[in-house]
């Protein structure tokens, strides 16, 4: 089980405070971020890829049917791939409480 | 995870890993021309426990050498071609030279044009070998002039350009212009209207709905 | 056993980096350190010496450059005086609290303003809470063993810390005297090759220098703080190795005809062996005056410095800074705290001296302690004073 | 209006990076000061970015001076600026028994105190909505002061005029609007 | 959209070497930025980080963000740092210290880490003739400390130390041609990108890494924050920046200049400014002012361009 950052000891710092374990932010939830969220048409998406190649988090993956979607666990609600989509199929909602 | 060697060194490698994958992810070098990620017409070996690999043997480098001379006889012009013999020593090419237009035949247009774009525009029907012929046959009525295949080409054969209202395409012996749509709003090029059209059929939206740019859009 | 050969000190160092094998030197050149940076690239140039040599365009990118190549494991060297020591000041935190075990040798120089280039010790002072080992010489031979043993003290990986060797400007660097060089293969038997265990690498790729929130930045120095301390008892251990090696030992307090003296003095480099002889005068006069110098600045040798205080009765420090406003010189004001708590503690005086390369005779040395003396025997409150000052 | 506490009144505010908790919290401690009152306001000093949950205090007293400088463990009052907040950080973190929340949400009280209970006295309000209609945009910040002082009377609605019009310029009046809208609009379970 | 982007964008390099999770403000354009260029750099880098909103957001202990090796340890010397990187590389090469692996060194810094406080580390390296690239996101302000102004910001802006006023037009200065200074360094390769045009940028990072000596490339991050811009806005502000002629895209290979996208005939720089809070203040005259200078600059850009 891996401590927390109010956990860390001085002992468990690696020598000169290094991190050995790269990209370690996957674990680290930006989705609580959000107060839009992305929603999806796929019916008019052509599967074109822009929106995964403009996204700022990197956190847009093709889903099992070749449909690119956000991670909501990293998803910062930005609005950029709805802003950027050709064919109109992403759209920002309010975040629900 | 498997055992493999390469270059003597020792290394773990997850399964079902292709061999050029597994050297690069330790950042040994492997020159390669139509290798990619997403399309992979090229360079399927597979790890497997045990497997030696050289990368450097002076076998390897002969070999290396005589196909890159291949290469270099077929695209004598192209610059990623030139590159890579320069990088390998190779100076000159025994074989005769053949204009193919920088054609290697590595199929990664027509994989593309097929599993990525999904519109098959560029088929190996017809395919030839032969000097001075088509190596690829495109099919212009499919053609939705996205660049794909000028953007994946490894070799420069086919190239896209974006003149006023006109975008060109050239294939080796074969070009098309593509008519630009011009945004409602700020009067700019912005996208081919064949991509208009495929765009509008395949996501239910009316035409109108592709007048202006995206920057012009709301 | 090696050879010995009359060199200037300047260059005697380069040469000791020069058989550490260095892989990378990055120096910007400054009065009085010039010499040993120019014998470097001498060295490359030649090709007696492999290694890249980065010409900084100042201290700081020096500095910061040793940081990118100690990061990727090459073993790294540079040098500096003055002025340039405190534009790299803030670089010197980084390279300590990431453990990059940088060796740099210090030509000691008084701090503007007025523009001074000669030696004083203001400069190793202004860097002494950096987190640098700092270890200071008072000869060419010194300075020679210092800076070889240095880089494995610094290497060694229970230590990883940067290493300062200071020598004094001009008085020590500036000077031809004889140094016995060691033979390159004992070098080699003595300096393992330099291995930093975390190292920049595309196969196993690290992020250092990340930033650390209120929650984790004390946890960050205490580590720092830890290993720092412990690092004394590593360095004594590598002297004794240096000593069985080359048969020259080194202790963090070197004592001086100290066996049952009531009043000590104390100095800092390279006016030990001056006082030496100022000690040797009074005590052939019949004054029972012995010599403490202090090698090692950082870590401070709490333990060793009470025992060589022993049973004096008065402890005179004689600094090459000041502290403005402030408890007297470095040197004084801490040796005054480590004593403290001892018991039975010695009545300690300070002079201030020696400042912008101003020299110190013997007879001003005999001068200092007769003065020290007086001035605890009037009970005066001003404990510490400027000495040689014109009024 | 029911509490005018005398003594020390502690608050925390939640919001987003660039959602102007700490700017609520300014012109509250402000207006306390006008009043005659001591009061501090602070940020929790971060590097939080637009968008990151954040928070920000105030410390208000009508008696004392304030010495303590230290972030708030043990608040009297909790302040939600933006509802999608609610399931991600844990607002009632060390909110006193019987202390007070108030939340920007459409949810009603039922809805509310299933999830957080009902050991707190509940404040709620739709400022999305009111700060929409009023400024047309959903910066809840200065509505929510509205909000908080129809729970506790810490200041006089009317001093957070001054402040507002300094902050803002020409769009404090609708500002202070929606300040007085929310004052109307929020109600109360005790 | 220029030339490619439809499909191609599937074709990317799939890794990102910025791994989610940072903590980069909603809408950040420098994260984008960052990603992109990580796309075409690979895995066999060290990167070196000035101090900066990057490094902040992407570094907080005890995690990190990055997918490579990574280095911060100032504000003003990510070059200097590279430039000890670079040599380490080549001299343990050398002595067989390491396997050759054509490992490069990149140093990247903010606008402030780069043609402020890490002007001189950035001359020093560029002139030196080490062989790295030091990409810098210029976000026209000093983001991380909360806006202040840089000799990046441009005419006009408002921020939070050059703040628009009674007697404040905002930034008083026009912004400061760091690409100009480090072509006058004579080195191998200088450009300037936009992730808004992301594969013209990935080409020029490539072309960048490739040369053999130091490159510069000079990118425009769009921040919503210090530009007070919607935060879904920053790729289309991006290409705004390139159609108004603010921010041309263009190469100089050994002294050549080349345009890579000539937008002309030029959007009306309105287009651009009217989208960003920074510039709400501005008065009819300035906006013509800057107008003015955009066209008179892009002129003089694209006579660079034909002469060589």
């Amino acid at each position: 089980m891996k401590k927390s950052e109010g956990e860390l000891t001085w002992k468990d710092l690696e020598i000169g405070a290094i991190v050995t374990e790269p990209g370690s932010t996957r674990e680290y939830r930006t989705g609580d971020w959000r107060s839009q969220v992305p929603r999806y048409d796929f019916t008019k998406c052509i599967k074109c890829g822009l929106c995964q190649l403009y996204c700022p988090e990197g956190c847009i993956r093709e889903n099992a049917e070749g449909y690119f979607q956000a991670n909501l666990f990293w998803c910062k609600g930005c609005g950029i791939c709805a802003k950027e989509c050709l064919t109109g199929v992403i759209y920002m909602a309010e975040e629900e409480e | 995870m498997v055992k493999i060697t390469i270059d003597g060194r020792e290394f773990e490698a997850k399964e079902k890993t292709k061999v050029l994958e597994a050297a690069k992810s330790h950042n040994i070098y492997i020159p390669t021309l139509c290798a990619h990620e997403r399309v992979v017409p090229s360079c399927l070996s597979m790890v497997e426990e045990g497997l030696a690999v050289q990368t450097n043997s002076e076998r390897v480098i002969s070999e290396r050498k005589v196909a890159i001379q291949k290469l270099l006889a077929r695209a004598p012009e192209s610059p990623a071609i030139k590159e890579l013999a320069k990088e390998s020593g190779v100076e000159s090419t025994p074989f005769p030279l053949e204009d193919h237009q920088n054609c290697v035949l590595c199929t990664l247009c027509t994989c593309v044009c097929q599993e990525v774009v999904g519109v098959s525009a560029i088929s190996k029907i017809n395919r030839s070998t032969e000097p001075n012929a088509i190596p690829y046959t495109v099919n212009f009525d499919a053609c939705i002039a996205c660049g794909s295949c000028a953007y994946i080409c490894p070799t420069d054969a086919i190239t896209l350009t974006d003149e006023g209202n006109t975008r060109t395409i050239i294939w080796p012996y074969q070009k098309k212009n593509f008519r630009l749509a011009k945004c409602k709003v700020c009067g700019r090029c912005w996208i081919p209207e064949r991509q208009i059209e495929y765009m509008a059929e395949k996501s239910n939206q009316p035409l109108e709905f592709f007048d202006t740019c995206l920057d012009c859009r709301r | 056993m090696g050879e010995r050969i009359g060199i200037e000190v300047s260059l005697a160092i380069a040469e000791a980096a020069k058989m550490a094998n260095v892989d990378v030197i990055a120096a910007y050149p400054i009065t009085p350190q010039t010499h040993i940076v120019e014998h470097l690239a001498e060295l490359v140039a030649s090709g007696e010496m492999d290694a890249e040599y980065i010409l900084a365009e100042s201290e700081h990118s020096a500095m910061s450059a040793c940081l990118g190549s100690s990061a990727v494991g090459a073993r790294t060297f540079t040098a500096t005086a003055g002025q340039g020591l405190e534009l790299m000041h803030e670089v010197l935190y980084v390279a300590s609290a990431m453990r990059l075990p940088v060796v740099m040798a210090v030509a000691n120089r008084a701090l503007s303003s007025p523009l001074n280039v000669w030696g004083d010790q203001s400069d190793l002072m202004a860097v002494r809470d950096t987190g640098w080992i700092q270890i200071i010489c008072e000869n060419g031979q010194e300075a020679f063993d210092h800076t070889l043993c240095a880089f494995r003290i610094a290497e060694d990986q229970r230590v990883l810390l940067p290493v300062m060797i200071h020598t004094d400007g001009f008085y020590l660097t500036h000077v031809v005297e004889p140094i016995e060089f060691p033979k390159q293969d004992e070098v080699d038997r003595f300096l393992p090759p330099y291995q930093y265990p975390l190292p920049l690498d595309p196969d196993k790729p690290v992020t250092m220098g990340a930033f650390a929130p209120p929650i984790l930045y004390s946890e960050a120095k205490k580590a720092q703080e830890v290993n720092i301390r412990a690092s004394k008892k590593i360095i004594l251990d590598h002297w004794a190795e240096f000593g069985k090696a080359f048969g020259r030992h080194y202790h963090p307090i070197e004592q001086y005809r100290t066996e049952g003296s009531k009043t000590l003095l104390m100095t800092l480099g390279s006016f030990g062996e001056t006082a030496m002889t100022a000690v040797d005068k009074m005590r052939n006069e019949g004054k029972d005056v012995g010599l403490l110098k202090l090698r090692l600045w950082r870590p401070f040798p709490f333990e060793e410095l009470r025992q060589a205080v022993g049973n004096a009765e008065v402890l005179i420090v004689v600094d090459r800074a000041l502290s403005f406003g402030g408890p007297g010189g470095p040197a004084y004001s801490e040796v005054r705290s480590a004593l403290y708590s001892k018991k039975k503690r010695p009545r300690i005086v300070g002079f201030i001296g020696g400042l912008g390369g101003r020299d110190i005779t013997v007879a001003e040395f005999e001068g200092m302690v007769k003065r020290g003396v007086e001035m605890v025997k009037a009970g005066s409150e001003q404990e510490f004073e400027m000495f040689g000052v014109r009024e | 209006m029911t509490v005018n506490k005398i003594g020390l009144l502690e608050i925390r505010w939640h919001g987003r990076g660039g959602q102007g908790a700490v700017t609520s919290a300014e012109l509250l401690a402000q207006a306390a000061i006008d009043e005659g009152k001591y009061a501090q306001a602070f940020p929790a000093f971060g590097p939080e970015r637009r968008g990151a949950p954040v928070v920000a205090f105030d410390r208000i007293d009508s008696q004392s001076p304030i010495r303590v400088r230290a972030e708030i463990r043990e608040p009297d009052v909790v302040i939600v600026l933006d509802p999608t907040l609610l399931h991600v950080v844990r607002v009632t973190a060390g909110l006193k028994n019987n202390g007070i929340l108030v939340i920007n949400s459409r949810k009603n009280f039922e809805e509310i105190e299933k999830d957080f209970g009902s050991n707190w006295k509940l404040a709620l309000v739709d400022a999305t909505k009111i700060a929409y209609e009023i400024l047309g945009l959903p910066i809840v910040n200065t509505t929510m002061l509205g909000a908080l002082l129809k729970v506790v009377g810490v200041v006089k609605i009317e001093s957070l005029f001054k402040p507002i019009n300094e902050r803002f310029g020409h769009i404090a009046e609708k500002n202070i609007n929606a300040v007085k809208k929310a004052f109307e609009e929020t109600v109360v379970k005790e | 959209m220029e030339n490619y982007g439809v499909y191609t964008a599937r074709l990317a390099p799939k890794i990102d070497g910025l791994a989610p999770g940072h903590r980069a403000c909603v809408g950040c354009g420098e994260a984008l930025a960052v990603r992109i260029a990580c796309k075409a750099m690979g895995e066999n880098i060290i990167v070196s980080n000035a101090t900066g909103c990057m490094e902040v957001v992407s570094s907080q202990l005890p995690v990190t963000a990055w997918d490579i090796p990574w280095i911060h340890t100032l504000f003003e010397n990510a070059a200097a740092v590279a430039s000890g990187v670079e040599s380490a590389l080549k001299v343990m090469v050398r002595k067989g210290r390491r396997p050759d692996k054509g490992t490069k060194a990149v140093a990247m810094a903010g606008d402030g880490g780069t043609s402020d406080i890490g002007l001189q580390a950035l001359s020093g390296a560029l002139e030196r003739g080490h062989d790295l690239l030091f990409i810098c996101f210029d976000n026209e302000a000093y983001m991380n400390t909360g806006i202040q102004r840089s000799s990046a910001t441009p005419f006009g802006a408002s921020t939070t130390t050059s703040p628009a006023g009674k007697k404040s037009i905002g930034q008083k200065t026009w912004k400061k041609n760091m690409p100009a200074i480090a072509v006058a360094h004579d080195i191998p390769y200088v450009a300037t990108a936009s992730p808004s045009y992301p594969f013209d940028m990935m080409e020029k990072v490539k072309k960048g890494l490739a040369v053999n000596g130091p490159a510069y490339i000079h990118v425009l991050s769009v921040c919503p924050t210090g530009w007070r811009s919607a935060p879904d806005l920053s790729v289309r502000l991006g290409r705004l920046a390139v159609q108004t002629g603010v921010f041309p895209l263009y190469e100089v290979e050994n002294g050549k200049y080349k345009l890579s996208i000539d937008p002309s005939p030029l959007r009306p720089i309105q287009d651009y400014l009217k989208l960003q809070g920074r510039f709400r203040h501005l008065s009819e005259g300035m906006a013509k002012q800057i107008q003015d200078r955009v066209i008179n600059e892009y002129e003089k850009l694209k006579q660079k361009c034909t002469c060589s």
